[in-house]
């Protein structure tokens, strides 16, 4: 398969970047480490790891209950990150910003607080092949659970969603639409703001799965026109333990609270409760500040870097991996063959060697690559494999780790003698 | 920020107990602390004729609220709907740290509750069990 | 009201413990740090700080499903933090140790994936006065949604559970009994394992809240016959986003799952989806790996003091502090008089002052304690009282921070003159 | 971890198709790689008379097989019971990291399955929607 793409250029001091990433100067096995597991979790700057630090060693303290300095300059610090947040997707109000675990849990928030008293019997939910369990099984599940009915779209060829598909769904009518806004499994970004469009006009609340997406490009709520967006500060360098959940007041107004306990209460009598007012009407229990605060730092590093120059940091090495990787016999690749809305993800398989083979041989070479289903097992079978190989860039990546990359291809190949 | 002029308003609260013939009436509360307050306005020709509030909790917020009914008797309806936040923290004349806001503003809160006429604060709406 | 205890000799070599926890150096508006609020949360010693950088800097990736070095060694250390937790709590099988952000969570999973399917109309589900809102309020709402009836236990004077009560409730028949071990409103003790038994007689499964326990006092699960036992790892040296539900493994292979989506299932077709093992059918997402490592560095301290050690330190402190307290005039000391079957909280009120004007007070004097309802409305309406003033003591606090105390009640007042 | 030995297992794989007359069957599988695998025994007088496997994967988990299928062959049903990882793994012959553990050993877990007779594997019923 030959694949010849017009690469964009970065204009990132990529070294300079690597620098601010200890991680990155480890070696494995005596090798340069060569990171490409960045859609699994993303590496962290010295920035975000002593931002954390810092709460510890200098003022840690529960916060919002706390009448004493500690207290309140960790609440100041934790609050100051939930703006930060809600600047960076351009969320009218912070309010509408509620921190939980990861992406996987802000999707069962909205199921199970929206969804168990909006969704009922025979009630439709459109959703698509592209989806990650997270955006997938908590909807599967709520449906089994209601009654509802989930209609799944297929992807072409390229795996680019079929629209036509998709618009003749949304147009028999859907009370909600579970989109991913980039697939992690094959880097696709979807017309999110022209989908969620026919899906308002079809009556449905429009749920976007942003796990892959506020990473790597700007993600814009309201211009998006969504309902509900989730994501995970994870892969894009702040701590596990740090997601988001942004949803319309107007909509978290109105929905029950998800966990119950400390701090999402106003007022709470044997007999009844009164619940605090947004966002901590979702944030039962002592929050994972710390994380939250190193997701503060996060957003604030990506801003300094710049989140499109990112962008085009990633397309140009997929511009630059594709057709190396094309060109080698036996392999094929997944997903977009063209730089058109896509981001950072290579998703391969080489013939005659199943992926985890391939990535065992990768580690030898010092290459962390991702082998397996990436959570997206609907799509590995559309796909027709168990498993694929898949790469994927983040800022501190560069064309040297791409030809580490084709390196470590060969070096299969040859273990194997295909 | 335990000034004399604050512990003097806490302990001899103005303009505290119940208003007769009160025309516009606000009880608010700050579950936190536990604080309570009401707030009571008797409006004749647009102007606050008298005002009384009751309530129990910290020096803050008592102080702050029996400085406030000092302030707006003989005031404008209009007027009194326009004082701000900024307004009554500078009134206390102490800095107020971010964790005793709430209790500082509980009497604003109140009475603008009172003059708005409202019956419960927008978008805090009683949602129970 | 006079009070004389007997105070046990402490053996802990406090300077040295002090020495490892960064923050205990800090000074407030120029005097050193008091810290009071251990219930709340914990501080934290470099070796807790130390093990999160360490992995962010030495090996970070996303665990479980890395075919590649990193994620094996990542794997490998938030699993190893599992088997610590387990034998903390002396678990039969880590398989029935799940982690979670936080007790409240904990309590949360279980009311859901348990509590939905297990409850029905007319169910009696019996808590007590001294819960949480934690544990309280997930409970009220459950009863709610499914029609059971919830019969809430009081305290006698000295705030210790009315057993006779509690014993008449389950001889009416409970489905489930939601018991906190330690009070962090009063540091009551309850007789968990008794109670547990008459429990399991009455036919209940038995959910305990051992947030203030497991941090303070040896816990085992066999010993008590819990069915389900939570805790938080903020409150026992580790960082927010570490918290843990025990559950009995045959219960929890019978139970749904909670949250949906990424590493908790086994495999997922469009139509359906099969769970993961345990623990993590229980764990979606990314888990909040560094997090959980970091608890897994704090059971490691604690275990080099001795957590027996630690808990006969606090009742040297509670021995020290309570006489010297009471004593003063107008100040009213609620919870049990002795030591007996008590932790390190002390809770108290100053007459004619408002316990948030206490605690700024206090917070001049550099002395952090909690003012407030601690979480505990129910607990305050019975007490008869808006809120209290409570200091909570942990393994680095002292009898100077006593003084320090009892120093900042004169102060507090002198400024009001009473 | 890919000595010619692994590797010539993995292309030319020992006692490998369907077994007609099969006694006792067990199909395995590891979602997590795709791995699908399924052993097959023909037991006489105690004894396991033939063997064979099916399936696909990586390399690691279809050698893995291949050599138990030849080992166990002329083995009691005991002997074949009382086979353990720990023999598994040193009978491959190269360390075997964390993370493809439950490769080396599917084939393993499909032969216990089989000559325990058992229809799914204790504790992992499907528990489905
Ligand atoms: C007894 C008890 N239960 C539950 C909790 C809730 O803990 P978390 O906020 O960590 O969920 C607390 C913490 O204040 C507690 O003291
Ligand atoms: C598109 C997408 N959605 C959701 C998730 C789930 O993220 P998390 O595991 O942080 O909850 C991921 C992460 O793999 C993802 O790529």
């Amino acid at each position: 398969m030959a694949v010849t793409v017009r690469a964009p250029a970065s204009t990132l001091d990529v070294a300079r970047i690597r620098a601010d990433f200890p991680v990155l100067a480890q070696t494995v096995r005596g090798k340069p480490l060569v990171y490409l597991d960045n859609a699994a979790t993303s590496q962290k700057p010295r920035q975000v790891i002593e931002a954390m630090s810092r709460v510890f060693e200098e003022h840690n303290a529960n916060i919002h209950r706390g009448v004493y300095e500690f207290s309140e300059r960790t609440t100041a610090a934790f609050e100051e990150a939930r703006s930060k947040v809600a600047r960076l997707v351009n969320a009218p109000s912070e309010r509408e910003v509620i921190f939980v675990r990861n992406a996987t849990e802000g999707v069962n928030l909205v199921a199970y607080a929206w969804g168990r008293d909006n969704l009922k019997r025979g009630d439709r939910i459109v959703t698509t092949v592209l989806e990650h369990h997270s955006d997938f099984v908590p909807w599967q599940q709520l449906a089994a659970e209601v009654g509802a009915e989930i209609a799944v779209v297929d992807i072409d060829g390229e795996g680019r969603l079929r629209r036509d598909q998709m618009s003749a769904e949304l147009r028999k009518g859907a009370k909600l639409l579970a989109l991913t806004h980039t697939s992690n499994g094959l880097g696709t970004v979807n017309p999110v703001r022209e989908i969620a469009a026919e899906a308002h006009a079809a009556g449905a609340t429009v749920v976007i799965d942003a796990a892959q997406a506020v990473p790597h490009t700007p993600v814009d709520v309201q211009d998006l026109q969504a309902d509900f967006l989730v994501f995970s500060g994870h892969k894009m360098l702040a701590p596990p333990g740090s997601g988001v959940v942004w949803g319309r007041a107007a909509l978290l107004e109105k929905m029950r609270p998800f966990l119950y306990g400390g701090d999402m209460i106003s007022r709470v009598s044997v007999a009844m409760t009164e619940w605090n007012e947004l966002p901590w009407k979702f944030e039962a229990g002592t929050s994972s500040y710390v994380d939250a605060i190193g997701l503060g730092a996060a957003v604030d590093y990506l801003w300094a870097v710049g989140i499109e120059k990112i962008h085009e940091h990633e397309l140009a090495l997929v511009g630059y991996l594709l057709p190396r990787l094309s060109e080698i016999p036996g392999v094929t690749v997944y997903g977009p063959r063209t730089l058109d809305d896509r981001v950072g993800v290579v998703s391969f398989n080489i013939e005659g060697i199943h992926p985890h083979d391939v990535a065992t041989i990768f580690d030898r070479e010092g290459v962390c690559v991702r082998a397996g289903h990436h959570c997206n097992q609907p799509l590995m079978t559309r796909l027709g494999v168990p498993a694929t190989t898949r790469a994927s860039f983040y800022l501190y990546n560069t064309t040297e780790e791409c030809d580490a990359l084709t390196r470590a291809v060969h070096a299969a190949k040859k273990v194997f003698g295909v | 920020m335990y000034r004399d002029y604050i512990l003097d308003h806490y302990k001899n609260p103005r303009n505290s107990g119940e208003l007769p013939g009160a025309t516009h009436t606000y009880h608010d509360s700050n579950p936190l602390c536990g604080d309570e307050l009401t707030m009571q306005l008797r409006i004749s020709d647009g102007h606050v004729d008298d005002v009384r509030f009751s309530g129990k909790g910290c020096a803050i917020s008592q102080a702050s609220a029996s400085i406030l009914t000092e302030e707006v008797k003989g005031k404008s309806l209009d007027e009194v709907k326009r004082i701000d936040r900024e307004h009554v923290l500078a009134n206390l004349g102490i800095p107020i740290s971010p964790a005793r806001i709430k209790c500082a503003l509980l009497g604003l809160k109140a009475l603008k509750g009172a003059a708005w006429g409202l019956t419960a604060w927008p978008g805090e709406e009683v949602k129970a069990k």
